[in-house]
C-alpha cells in the first residue's frame, strides 16, 4: 500500500486526471467537490467520461467548457429549481460538443456503483419495468435467478478511472471522515481505481466515530486541504448550501456568452480554489 | 378560503391524502410541501424519507434541494443510497410515493426524460431520478403536476415510469418495444398513481381501465376548465366529489411554513472564507 | 406501519415465535442476544430453522435442548476455544435429534441476509471456487454476468420469519441503535419478516448519531428492555464479553448430563434474564 | 534462544513474513498473536483487519474472540460485515490472508468442514467461515497449522479452501465432481498459500509443481522429524534454509503481549446485574 499523498488540488488534477479517462465527482446534494471541478476545467482536461448520479452544476460547468464526451447518470438537473442548460445545450445542440448519454435510475446507478466498489461485474435490480429506459440504453440487462427463475435487472459495474470526493475531515495519516448526507459517495470511492479527496481541514486526529463513516489511508491516492471546496454545495457542521447561488445559476448558465463570461472571470481567470471563493466575494461586495 | 390559490388548494388536498405514521418518499417542490404540511396538522408521526438518505426527517423550512443540511439533522438516522434503494424501498418499506413529471398520460405513465425523440430531443429533461422503482415499489404513489394540453397528454414522448400501463395497446413514441410487455390495468402488477393532484382538481384511476378520470374539482374549478387544460378526451367520474376547501388552519399552518422557509432563504449564505 | 410493542421477553416470544419458523439471532460476536435465546428454550420451542453466520453458545444451547431441525450458518465453533460440543453432538450423533445444515462460508451468508434485506431472489458474489462447499449444498448455484458472462456464484435471500437482536438503546418511540461491531445484524434484521429487538436500556430521547446505525421504530415489531441481555456476549459501552464463560463452556457442553444440568438449573430453574442472571450469580459467589 | 517454544518460533517467523504498512485480514489465536508482534516490531503502520469488520485494529492484548471490544474500541472504523466482505476482501484490497485449518494437503488444500463422509462426519468442524474468499481475494496467503499426520494428509476429507489445487487430479473424498475444475498450479488463478508455518518449521510451494516442500527448519528441529509428522512424502527444497532464531526483542515483545493479555483475562469480568 502507498502512503496517500498530501498535494495541493492543482498537483492532483495534474498528476491522476488524464484526458478521456472515466472520473466520478461524487456527493449527492452534500460535499459535491465542486473546487476540484474547477481545477478539472482550469486544466482543460477533455474527453472524459464523467459519472455522476445527479450530474449539478458542477458538471453543468464541466460540459458547457467542453471537458465531457460521455456522461453515465440518473437526473441531471438543478435541484429544486429546474434545468441544467448547459447539459441541455450539449445534448440538444450538440455545444460546445455532443454528449452521449448513459441513463440510468437512481436505483440503476445506485447498484452500479455497489457492484464496482465489491468488483462484482454487475449489479441486481427490481426495475427498470415497463419503462423506455432499457430500450435506450444497451447497459441494462437482465438475468434470471437460478432459484426461482425470476427475471431480475442487471446493470454492469461502474469503476471510475477516479473518483473525486469532498469530505469534512482527514488526518494526517490520510483517513478521511464523512459526516452526514452521504449518497453513493462511498461505493464510488471504493469502485475507483484512484480516489482523491478534498477536505475542509486536516486534523491531527479525527474525532471518535466507531459507526461512522470513514475510507482509510490505505484506499486514498491524495487528500488536498481546500476549505471551501464544496462551495455552492455545503460541508455539514462547516457551511451551508448556497441555494441563491443554485436559483442565480438559472440565469448565468441559460446564456452561452454569459457562462463563458462567468467561467473566465471566476474559474478561468483564478488560480485556485481560494482565488475563486474571492473573486465571487469580490463580485458580491 | 376562496382567496387561496391553486398551488395551496393542491398542497392542501394532496395532504390530507397522507395518513399519520405512513411512510412516505417525499419528491422536492409541491411535495415536500404537502407532506410536511400533512406533518404539521393531521399526520404528526409521518416518517418523510427524501431521496437523500435522510429517513425520519423533520425540516422546520422547506429544503431547496432534496438533500438540504436541515434534513440531515432532523432525521433519524442518514443511510447512504444503496442501503435506501435496497433496503427501505425496493424492500417495500415504503407506503406512499410523490412523484412530478413533465408529461403524464391518460393511464397515469409519466415522463420526465425527454420531449421529442431520445437521441434528438427538442427539449431535454432531467431524467428518471428515483421515479421509475418509487412506482414500482411504494405500496401506493401520488403524482401532483399541473394541468396543461402540453402535460397531459394523449401520448407520451418517453415512458419513464409505469403507470396503469396498457404498455402493448399505447407504446409510447420512444419505445422500441423491447420491454413493450402488457400489463393488465389495476391487478397487483399495476404501479400507476391512485390519484393525481392538478391545478383543478383530482384525477384517479377508474376501478375497470386504469383510465385516470376526473373525480373531484377544486371550489372555483369547472369541469369544462378541466377537459380544455387535459390532452385527451378526460372522462368524469359517476361520482364527482365536491372536495371541502382549505381549512383556515390547514392555510395558516402551510402559509407559515411557506414565510419560514422563504425567511430562511433570504438569509444570506456567506461565502466560506 | 404498527407501533413497535414494548412488553417483556415472556410476551414477546410466545406472541411472535412459532414452532417450525425460520428464526435468525444475530450479531456477530457482540450484541448476542443471549436473553431471547434463553427464553426460546423455556418456551420449549421446537423444529425451528435456525439461521446465524457464527451459532456461538446461544445456538449450541438451543440445539442442545432440541428447539432446532435445521442450521443456516458459515463457522460453528466457541470462538477462540473450540468446538461447539452441543451442535457437533447433533450432527455427528443426532442428539438429541438430526440437524439439517444448509452450510455457506462467511461471505455466501452475507450476500444472502443482504438480498434479503433488499427482497431480491438471490446475492451475488465471487466465491466458492474450486472447493466442495457447492457439490454438498444445492442452495449455492452460479449465474453468468449478462455482459461480460464471467461465472458468478449466487446464493437464495434469506428471509427470517423473525430476527430477534440485541442492541445498547431504544427510545420511547421504538428507534434502536446500536454502537459498535454490528456484523450482518442490520441486514439480518431488513431480511426479516418481523424483527424482535432487546435492548440494554430505553432511553427517551437517542444521541445524536447522524450517520449511526439506526433501526427506524416502523421497522420493529417489539422491542423489549433487557439488561444484560446479550451475557455472556458484551454490549459495547456496557460490559465487556465474558471470556471465561466462553471457556469455561467447553467443559459444560462436552457433557450431556452436564449440559441439561446447567440449563435446567440457570435456564428452565429461573423464569426469566434477570433470574438467570441473579442464577450465575449465586453460583458464582 | 533455545529457551523458546515451537508456538513462539511460529509465532516470530510468521510476523517476520508481514511488511510494515500491509493490509492483513487477521484469524484468531496464532495469527492474531503473529500479526500484532509485527505490528509491535517491524510493522507498526500494518493494518489489522480483523473478520468482526474492525478495520485498522490495535488491540493492547490478544483478543479471544475475533469480535472482542478492544478490536472496535482502537480500530480506524468498523464497518457491517457485508462491506467487509464486498468492499475490502472481494475487492482485492486485502495483501495478505491469515488461515487455520484442521487438515492440509500437499498442495495447500484446506479442510475445516468435516473429518469423515459430510453427511456423517466422525468429527464436525466449525466450518469455511471467511476462509474460501480470504483466499481467493487476498494477494497472498499464509497458513499457521502444527503438523501431525492425521493434520498434514494425504488426502482431505472436505475441501473448504482451495489451495495450489490441481482438482482434477487429486479430489478430495467428499467432492461430488460438480465443483471439480482443475486449476493449473502456480499460475494467476492460483491462491494457496505461499508459506505454511508450522512447529517445526516453513513449508512452501514448489515454482513448478505448487508442492508444499519444506524450505526452512527451525533451530532444533530436523528433516526427520519434519517428515515424520507429514502425511504424505515430504519433498525438501533445494535450498534448506536456516531461520534465524527468535531475537531477544521479538521474544520480550511477544511475551509481554502475551503476559498483558493473560492478565487482562483474568481479570473478573461481572456479570451484568
Amino acid at each position: 500500500m502507498t502512503t496517500p499523498r498530501h498535494c495541493s488540488l492543482t498537483e492532483a488534477i495534474a498528476e491522476f486526471v488524464e484526458d478521456g479517462m472515466c472520473v466520478a465527482l461524487e456527493g449527492f446534494t452534500h460535499l459535491i467537490p465542486f473546487a476540484a471541478g474547477h481545477e478539472i476545467i482550469r486544466q482543460r482536461r477533455r474527453d472524459l467520461h464523467l459519472v455522476r448520479m445527479t450530474p449539478d452544476l458542477v458538471y453543468d460547468q464541466m460540459i458547457g467548457m467542453g471537458c465531457a464526451r460521455k456522461l453515465s447518470f440518473s437526473w441531471g438537473g438543478n435541484p429544486g429549481v429546474g434545468s441544467l442548460h448547459r447539459l441541455r445545450d450539449a445534448v440538444e445542440r450538440g455545444w460546445p460538443q455532443p454528449l452521449q448519454l448513459d441513463e440510468h435510475s437512481h436505483a440503476g446507478m445506485a447498484a452500479a456503483f455497489c457492484a464496482g466498489a465489491a468488483r462484482l461485474p454487475f449489479g441486481l435490480l427490481r426495475g427498470y419495468q415497463d419503462n423506455d429506459l432499457a430500450a435506450h440504453n444497451p447497459r441494462i440487462r437482465h438475468v434470471h435467478c437460478p432459484f426461482s427463475g425470476e427475471r431480475i435487472a442487471a446493470v454492469p459495474a461502474l469503476n471510475p478511472d477516479v473518483t473525486i470526493l469532498h469530505a469534512q475531515q482527514a488526518d494526517r495519516q490520510g483517513n478521511v471522515a464523512i459526516h452526514g448526507i452521504v449518497g453513493a459517495a462511498r461505493e464510488a470511492a471504493l469502485a475507483a481505481r484512484t480516489l482523491l479527496v478534498t477536505v475542509e481541514e486536516i486534523v491531527d486526529a479525527l474525532p471518535p466515530a466507531m459507526n461512522g463513516i470513514v475510507l482509510p489511508w490505505w484506499v486514498v491516492a491524495a487528500v488536498v486541504a481546500c476549505p471551501g471546496g464544496a462551495y455552492p454545495s455545503y460541508a455539514q457542521g462547516h457551511y451551508a448550501r448556497d441555494n441563491a447561488f443554485y436559483q442565480h445559476w438559472d440565469e448565468i448558465a441559460r446564456d452561452r456568452q454569459r457562462f463563458l463570461a462567468w467561467i473566465d472571470r471566476h474559474v478561468l481567470g483564478t488560480t485556485d480554489h481560494r482565488g475563486f471563493l474571492d473573486s465571487l466575494h469580490r463580485e458580491a461586495a | 378560503m376562496s382567496d387561496c390559490t391553486r398551488d395551496e388548494w393542491m398542497t392542501v388536498v394532496a395532504a390530507r391524502m397522507l395518513r399519520d405514521r405512513c411512510v412516505c418518499f417525499v419528491g422536492i417542490g409541491l411535495p415536500s410541501a404537502a407532506c410536511n404540511l400533512a406533518r404539521l396538522t393531521h399526520a404528526p408521526d409521518i416518517v418523510l424519507i427524501y431521496e437523500s438518505g435522510t429517513i425520519g426527517a423533520r425540516p422546520q423550512v422547506l429544503p431547496l434541494s432534496i438533500g438540504d443540511g436541515e434534513l440531515a439533522e432532523t432525521a433519524s438516522c442518514v443511510v447512504p443510497l444503496p442501503e435506501l434503494f435496497n433496503y427501505y424501498l425496493q424492500a417495500g418499506r415504503v407506503d406512499v410515493g410523490f412523484l412530478g413529471a413533465a408529461q403524464i398520460d391518460r393511464h397515469g405513465n409519466l415522463n420526465s426524460t425527454v420531449i421529442g425523440p431520445y437521441g434528438a430531443p427538442s427539449t431535454r429533461l432531467p431524467g428518471a431520478g428515483g421515479a421509475p422503482e418509487i412506482a414500482l415499489h411504494a405500496r401506493e404513489t401520488f403524482v401532483m403536476l399541473k394541468a396543461t394540453p402540453r402535460s397531459f397528454v394523449e401520448r407520451l414522448d418517453f415512458r419513464t415510469t409505469a403507470g396503469h400501463c396498457r404498455a402493448a395497446s399505447v407504446p409510447s413514441r420512444n419505445n422500441a418495444g423491447r420491454e413493450g410487455v402488457a400489463r393488465a390495468p389495476r391487478d397487483e402488477s399495476s404501479h400507476g398513481p391512485s390519484a393525481v393532484i392538478t391545478d383543478f382538481g383530482v384525477l384517479t384511476p377508474r376501478a375497470d381501465s386504469g383510465e385516470l378520470s376526473l373525480s373531484g374539482l377544486f371550489g372555483d374549478a369547472s369541469v369544462a376548465e378541466a377537459r380544455a387544460a387535459v390532452g385527451w378526451p378526460l372522462g368524469v367520474a359517476d361520482q364527482l366529489e365536491p372536495i371541502a376547501p382549505p381549512s383556515a388552519f390547514e392555510l395558516e399552518t402551510l402559509r407559515g411554513l411557506q414565510a419560514r422557509t422563504r425567511a430562511a432563504y433570504a438569509l444570506p449564505v456567506s461565502i466560506p472564507a
